[in-house]
């Protein structure tokens, strides 16, 4: 005899009309081939020199030109991608569940080295300061140099017995690699080394049920000048300073995505749908857009002047920086976007899980 | 300021009895109490944990206490629990306290709704959550809502095993119980998370690696994440495999008890053989078993492996402690509560005030399971307490109905009113003894027979039996043969054991038996055509018509006085030739006629039977054979001999599959001056226990139904011309059939199938893979199994004209597939089984679904 | 969801007061209506767990469940009534109780039918009555139901060491003597004056002529002969007959012709009941005590 | 049993009692405590009711073919001190 009425809070909550002020108008789009979504593969397409270098969960990286999306090369490797693609130095490095990994040279897509590791990888690599730093399922980093492949230290990390599905990205910049943890922490190593520099707690793990205690960090954090952003579930978005980590302002929240900085803020998709937006300097609130609940958005991406999301039916949608209010939304694919955005110079990439690479261009 | 209590008032009570208030008061009427006392009174007061509030004041004399009641608990709803049992939910709430009548204490709800959320998330819902909501209600109650969303299982959606090299993923992924979502997941949810389950695959990993010789396996971490929606489960093992080791050499410490050479007899480890933990391990229970044989029952025996990094070798050392020996102080029995404590005492291979054996206790339970009187034995030896060497071992049984008990009162349409007792039961009264009697009458049989064994005529199973019968049947009632027979006799029968497992036995029987056939009786029984001796002429069939029209026009016989009417001489010429010899058959070769139908025979039985079963009903491992040799002695009036042989072999396919295989041979032949087996004899095949989906007795020969001569009138008189043939005057003729120059014969009965007659050879076997009966708890009393039959009855000298009858020849097999059911019942084992006829001969009667209580196939 | 009528069958009508489910289950009781007033006292005890009635309550639904053969039911509900109220008046009633419920003989639907000796069957059962019996006797012996249970102690101790002495004429038939012989002195030395005592001593005498010790044969013979001088065992003139629990000497004339193979010839070992065995006859249950 | 014998009958063998042998049988030492012998012999299985300071250590076999040995060894003590033993067995350093 119990009623259902309260069932339909479950089901992602239906668009509301907009009135459309700006346009995201598709440039180009190829698909590119099957991406293992349901294993949550990260396989985030990377763009250097004119290029956009993509991989697919079968083994195979393309090289497209930035402008006109022409094919320039194409790699097959005889092994499945879970993480990708890590880009610099010359290469394109990507890895897969056996911790296998594989450098390419950039010019042509053929193989530099390949190494295995000791454990499953779906984050993408990063590369720099001469070294790829990769980041294992288990809480591993591993440093290896960007030429041979050599591995040249490992940090451990001890991880609670439940943690969130996906692993932080490294992102090394100025010879320090900043990686968030599935414990709840943001540690910064020197990328020659590995030498612990500085080590933060994002979130506070707290109940009593193990699910409760759940605070990965699993968006790639975010460096801006000389702060360094990092959010985690159920824990706190924080803004810490690049040097010593010293924490600048938290705010409770929670999300499995990386944030986005622009406009004096810092964009935050929420893990219940709902999308945030808070003052660099301070981490006040500025406007909360609740009307994507449930709908299982995508990291956030500053790109022009717009806030761009990607949610489960494949829709992008733009949001004044100022106000959160919707400027804009276009439909790219049936099926979902779930890898991060990808905002450089005037073009916006986006890759869905069916495995289609959409470029667009922002039109007033 | 202290005064005297000359009376106490309660007031504010709404359900609590003012007894248990005074019970619980220190203070008592008459008491000089202070303000001291005042407060401990409070105090006990509040222990009693009935009231919220509770208020004591004085009024000139009287005490009086005011108290509020802590609201009762009137009601308890719980809904949107599926997976958790509203009872299970009730009674952990009961035993917190919680419950209808209660008092409502709000602390120990909150705590309970968290540990309903903790067993959710143990169950891998992690999805789930519980909500409690607490309403007011009159009279200082309270109504409890307990409001659960379970959300759904989250299933594994990713197992995977990062650094092994030797064995491939597919491999170890059959190791593990828990798997990815596959199309079998929605029957048996082995692809639903939980750690319990996780713990014991990463335990069977390890043992998988450390039998296989890798002694430094290391599981370096296990990484268990969930999906944001909690759906998926995601599974990494991330392992280092360590080098193979091989065994240097294996060394024995400790006192061996019995000689080493026999201890390194069982040795399953040896040197240069790759290291095994299950093999060491199963050599120490070996070991240990051994010394247990030898009434160490508390010897421990365990085997360290000492690893050698360089050359990967490793040397295994058994150490061996004997402990004190031991001596079975009482062995007791408990749950016997029909069967008398001797009957069980007597299997027992342990004694009392003896040196213990753990081979024997065990071996005393299997024969406690061969009794066949109980459905589960177990034994559990224990201490005595105040000494080191002395157990006492104790059998607990679960005792089953170990016979069958039938009655039927009917009426059934071809075999009349039908009464009948029959009781079979082989426990009687408990006492061991198997007592059987049967009495049942109806048209076609009437059965009296009583059946006595005792298996412990001597202390050492020596066991002897006696049978009574005596019936009257008459088989064309039954379909078999027309003819009827009465017989009765006696039988003693001996036994007893040649070894553990194995018995021989020794049957000498009296039999007399009585035949009366019928006109139809089939002619292997009573040859026919019978030649009617006034019959001596016969006439060609194509005369016949015109004779029978001749012999309507009659004309009167000129040369009889009273003028008799005779056949028109003219017309009528047909010539009556006289039979020559050879065309009547005047020597009927059926069994009645060469050996006549009275037969006293004294027969004895020999046999042989041996069995290895675990269970006396509805075995499951083992085998049993039984092979037997029947001789009716010369000077009796039959000489003949019959071999029979059977047997069934078990063997487990898979943890919850097993292969029976069963087989029966028969080969009776008559000898001396009876030169073929008495048709009574015969074996039988068909139906239950033999070739399943043919209908029961029906395979083989068939019987050759009865006949006789063709008769046609050839001349009559009607003397008193009324057209009526006079009495007696007609004589007739046979018909010879020209082409075939035989005498032309009709069948008697008119069936449309000839009866099957049985023979002397019979061939059977069956393959079954028994299987666990789905939704069904207790397996023990009940086994189904899918079946392939084969096989049917021989005769070495069939009759000419008998049809389905052949030598032993394999292409004439019949065969048939299905399945069984077998049901252990009060009333005995009921059976059905549902077959389809896969070869069969042209005259089998097929019989799709059989079913029958008392036998078990 | 509305409750169907059969679970209100037996339930006051009219406004559900204390009273009127305890008068229910009172008449009830009277006309052995068991599962009602079992019903009845349940939802008494229920919705007025402090109520006036809540401990005679209690007390009847041991009582219910006892009558309704529910015998573990009713040693649990006497267990929470012991738990609940210690040191209630007749808290005794509840111990008794417990006694009975387990005091199974000839209550099974076979033993009661077919003749069944209980001194050969399962004691499991007799010897949790007589614990529960013996904790009454220690707590309350002037309890007014300790003279029965006082009895009934005494006819279970009869049948346990009665069982004691079929193990050991097993025993002999086996030529295990040492395991008769202490079967024989576990009886002595447990179950004194129990009517099994003087076979058991018969047995000890056997066992240590057989085992051929004739110091401890003499000593347990001369316990036997003092106190039991007319045991079947000894002849006319006194002496031990050895040969007394082979059991039948002069063989019938059937026995040498079939060789032996038609009789059998069971030892008959020690069975002196008809000598010493007091009779029993167990009474029926008495009602609880009223408050 | 019956006069007439069936041909190889299966019997079992009946043990019965402890099982000692010289060499405990020679660790036993004049005014050793109950304690201490029962550890040596372990916990004998003939403790007569009527003799209490006796304990005999009594070993008998039937064996399949009917064939019975026994062996016997029985302590005395005075209290709770052992002051002699008899039976098949004697301890090698008694004194005297």
């Amino acid at each position: 005899c119990a009623s259902n009425d309260e069932k339909e809070d479950t089901d992602p909550v239906e668009l509301v009309e907009i009135t459309e002020s700006v346009k995201l108008r598709e440039v180009w789009s190829r698909n590119i081939g099957d991406i293992d979504a349901l294993r949550y593969a990260m396989l985030k397409p990377a763009i250097i020199d004119g290029k956009v270098i993509a991989a697919n969960s079968e083994g195979e990286v393309f090289a497209f030109d930035r402008a006109t999306g022409k094919r320039l090369w194409e790699t097959e490797l005889d092994q499945s991608i879970s993480g990708g693609v890590g880009v610099g130095n010359g290469l394109a490095v990507v890895a897969d569940y056996r911790g296998r990994v594989v450098a390419l040279n950039l010019v042509d897509g053929s193989q530099r080295w390949q190494t295995q590791l000791g454990g499953e990888v779906v984050a993408t690599p990063a590369v720099g300061s001469g070294m790829v730093v990769i980041q294992t399922v288990d809480g591993k980093l591993l440093g290896l140099d960007a030429n041979s492949g050599e591995q040249q230290w490992r940090h451990k990390t001890v991880l609670p017995v439940l943690t969130l599905r996906g692993t932080s990205s490294p992102v090394i910049t100025a010879g320090v690699v900043y990686a968030g943890l599935d414990n709840g922490k943001l540690i910064a190593l020197s990328a020659s080394d590995g030498l612990s520099r500085w080590e933060q707690r994002v979130a506070m793990p707290q109940g009593s049920a193990e699910l409760e205690r759940v605070v990965d960090i699993d968006g790639a954090p975010v460096v801006r000048g000389e702060l360094v952003f990092a959010a985690s579930y159920q824990g706190r978005v924080v803004a810490l300073s690049r040097e010593d980590g010293r924490g600048l302002w938290a705010r409770d929240a929670s999300t499995y995505h990386n944030v986005a900085v622009g406009a004096g803020a810092v964009f935050l998709s929420g893990a219940d749908g709902a999308v945030h937006a808070y003052n660099v300097g301070n981490g006040q609130i500025q406007w909360n857009n609740n009307q994507l609940l449930r709908r299982e958005l995508s990291a956030p991406a500053y790109f022009g002047d717009v806030v761009v999301v990607g949610d489960l039916e494949g829709y992008l949608h733009a949001m004044d920086p100022t106000t959160g209010q919707f400027v804009g939304r276009t439909r790219v694919d049936r099926d979902p976007i779930r890898i991060p955005l990808l905002a450089d110079g005037d073009l916006l990439f986006a890759l869905s899980d069916d495995g289609e690479l959409v470029a667009l261009r922002l039109e007033r | 300021q202290s005064f005297v209590v000359n009376d106490i008032r309660v007031e504010g009570l709404q359900r609590v009895s003012a007894g248990s208030v005074f019970a619980a008061l220190p203070v008592r009427v008459g008491d000089q109490i202070e303000s001291l006392d005042i407060q401990s009174a409070t105090r006990a007061l509040f222990r009693t944990g009935y009231f919220q509030d509770i208020q004591i004041g004085r009024e000139n004399g009287v005490l009086v206490i005011t108290v509020r009641e802590r609201p009762a608990i009137s009601k308890i709803e719980i809904t949107g629990n599926k997976a958790i049992k509203t009872e299970d939910l009730l009674k952990g709430m009961n035993d917190n306290g919680l419950a209808e009548g209660q008092i409502f204490k709000r602390a120990t709800l909150e705590g309970l709704a968290q540990e309903l959320q903790r067993q959710y998330v143990a169950q891998g819902r992690y999805g789930a959550s519980v909500s409690t909501e607490v309403n007011e209600l009159p009279r200082n109650q309270v109504e409890l809502k307990v409001v659960v969303d379970e959300g759904s299982v989250a299933a594994i959606k990713h197992i995977n095993i990062v650094g092994n090299q030797a064995f491939s993923d597919e491999e170890l992924g059959e190791i593990f119980e828990l798997q990815t979502t596959g199309w079998l997941s929605w029957l048996n949810s082995d692809d639903k998370y939980s750690r319990e389950k996780l713990t014991g695959d990463l335990e069977r990993l390890e043992s998988y690696y450390l039998d296989r010789g890798y002694l430094e396996f290391q599981i370096e971490s296990t990484q268990v994440s969930l999906s944001p929606d909690k759906q998926s489960v995601f599974i990494t093992v991330n392992v280092s495999e360590g080098d193979v080791y091989t065994v240097s050499d294996v060394e024995l410490a400790g006192d061996p008890v019995v000689s080493e050479e026999e201890i390194r007899r069982l040795l399953l480890v040896r040197d240069g053989q790759t290291f095994s933990q299950v093999l060491m391990t199963t050599t120490s229970d070996y070991i240990t078993k051994r010394l247990g044989n030898e009434g160490y029952t508390f010897a421990e025996v365990n085997g360290m492996p000492e690893a050698n990094e360089e050359d990967k070798t490793v040397k295994v050392t058994f150490f061996i402690d004997p402990g004190k020996r031991a001596y079975v102080r009482r062995i007791n029995f408990r749950g016997n509560t029909r069967t008398s404590d001797d009957v069980l005492r007597r299997e027992m291979r342990q004694m009392e005030s003896a040196s213990a054996s753990s081979a024997r206790i065990e071996q005393s339970k299997v024969r406690l399971e061969r009794l066949g009187y109980f459905k589960e034995v177990q034994v559990e030896t224990t201490e005595v307490p105040g000494t080191s060497d002395q157990i006492d071992v104790e059998y607990t049984v679960e005792e089953q109905p170990s016979g069958t008990i039938g009655g039927t009162v009917g009426y059934a349409q071809n075999s009349g009113i039908v009464l009948g007792a029959n009781v079979q039961e082989n426990n009687w009264l408990g006492t061991g003894k198997s007592v059987g009697f049967a009495v049942n009458t109806s048209r076609y049989q009437s059965v009296l027979n009583f059946s006595y064994t005792d298996p412990y005529f001597t202390p050492d199973g020596v066991s002897r039996g006696f049978n009574v019968f005596y019936q009257e049947r008459d088989y064309s009632e039954l379909g078999v043969s027309d003819y009827n027979t009465t017989t009765y006799g006696a039988g003693l029968s001996f036994g007893y054991p040649i070894s553990e497992i194995s018995r021989v036995g020794l049957n000498l029987g009296f039999n007399h038996l009585e035949l009366s056939t019928h006109r139809t009786s089939v002619q292997e029984i009573k040859g026919s055509p019978v030649p009617d001796p006034n019959i001596d002429t016969f006439m060609n069939s194509d005369d016949v018509a015109a004779a029978d029209a001749a012999l309507k026009n009659t004309v009167k016989d000129p040369d009889d006085p009273d003028g008799a009417r005779i056949p028109d001489p003219l017309e009528f010429d047909f010539t009556q030739q006289p039979i020559p010899p050879g065309l009547l058959n005047t020597n009927p070769d059926g069994f009645v006629d060469l050996y006549g139908d009275e037969f006293d025979t004294f027969s004895v039985t020999a046999s042989y039977a041996r069995s290895t079963l675990n269970r006396g009903i509805l075995a499951t491992r083992g085998a049993s054979q039984r092979a037997s040799i029947e001789v009716a002695l010369p000077g009796g009036d039959l000489e003949y001999y019959k071999l029979i042989y059977t047997g069934q072999y078990f063997r487990p396919l898979t943890k919850s599959l097993t292969l029976r295989l069963r087989t029966r041979l028969g080969y009776a032949e008559g000898y001396g001056d009876l030169d073929q087996l008495p048709f009574f004899e015969n074996f039988y095949g068909g139906g239950f226990g033999s070739v399943r989906g043919f209908e029961r007795n029906s395979l083989g020969p068939r019987s050759t139904p009865a006949v006789d001569y063709d008769v046609a009138p050839s001349a009559w008189q009607d003397t008193n011309d009324n057209g009526v043939v006079d009495d007696g005057e007609v004589t007739a003729s046979y018909v010879l059939d020209e082409e075939t120059g035989e005498l032309k014969t009709t069948q008697l009965t008119n069936r449309r199938r000839p009866d099957p007659f049985g023979g002397n050879i019979l061939v059977e076997g069956s393959a079954e893979v028994i299987f666990p009966i789905p939704f069904v708890k207790d397996q023990r009393s009940m086994q189904s199994a899918f079946f392939v039959d084969a096989g049917n009855v021989f005769d070495t000298n069939c009759g000419i004209s008998q049809l389905n009858c052949y030598d032993v020849d394999l292409d004439h097999i019949n065969v048939s597939a299905g399945i069984g059911l077998t049901w252990i019942t009060g009333f005995g084992p009921l059976t059905f089984s549902l077959a389809k006829a896969l070869r069969e001969n042209e005259d089998d009667e097929i019989e799709v679904f059989q079913f029958s209580l008392g036998n078990s196939f | 969801c509305a409750s169907t009528d059969e679970e209100e069958e037996g339930l006051p009508t009219g406004n559900r007061t204390e009273q009127a489910f305890y008068e229910a289950a009172q008449r009830q009781l009277r006309s052995s209506q068991w599962e009602l007033a079992i019903k009845n006292l349940r939802a008494l005890e229920d919705n007025f767990p402090f109520g006036t009635y809540a401990e005679q309550a209690q007390l009847e639904l041991i009582y219910a469940y006892y009558r309704d053969y529910q015998n573990d039911a009713a040693i649990s509900a006497a267990d929470r009534f012991i738990r609940l109220h210690p040191q209630h008046r007749n808290v005794d009633y509840a111990y008794y109780m417990k006694g009975l419920a387990s005091f199974t003989e000839g209550s099974g639907l076979f033993e009661r039918f077919l003749p069944t000796d209980m001194t050969r069957r399962d004691p499991g059962s007799a010897r949790e009555s007589f614990a529960y019996f013996s904790q009454l006797m220690a707590r309350y012996p002037e309890s007014r139901y300790a003279p029965d249970a006082q009895k009934r102690m005494i006819h279970l101790r009869n049948l346990l060491a009665r069982y004691e002495i079929h193990v050991a004429n097993y025993y002999f038939k086996r030529g295990a003597y040492l395991a008769s012989a202490n079967r024989g002195r576990y009886v002595v030395e447990n179950f004194q004056q129990t009517p099994a005592v003087p076979d058991a001593l018969a047995v000890m005498v056997q066992s240590y002529n057989l085992l051929d010790m004739p110091q401890l044969e003499s000593t347990s013979l001369a316990v036997l002969r003092t106190n039991y001088p007319h045991h079947p065992v000894f002849r006319d003139d006194g002496t031990f007959n050895y040969r007394y629990y082979v059991g039948a000497k002069d063989r019938s004339v059937l026995h040498w012709v079939t060789l032996g193979l038609f009789e059998k010839e069971d030892p008959r070992g020690f069975d002196s009941r008809e000598l010493y065995n007091a009779e029993y006859r167990p009474e029926d249950a008495p009602l609880p005590p009223e408050l | 049993c019956s006069l007439f014998k069936f041909p190889g009958v299966h019997r079992i063998e009946v043990q019965q009692g402890n099982i000692v042998n010289q060499e405990m049988v020679d660790q036993l030492k004049p005014g050793m405590t109950r304690r201490q012998v029962r550890f040596v012999l372990g916990t004998p299985l003939l403790e007569d009711t009527f003799n209490p300071n006796r304990w005999d250590y009594v070993n008998r076999v039937r064996d399949r073919d009917g064939e019975e040995t026994q062996k016997r060894f029985t302590v005395y003590f005075n209290g709770d001190q052992l002051i002699a033993t008899s039976g098949d067995w004697q301890p090698a350093s008694w004194p005297g």
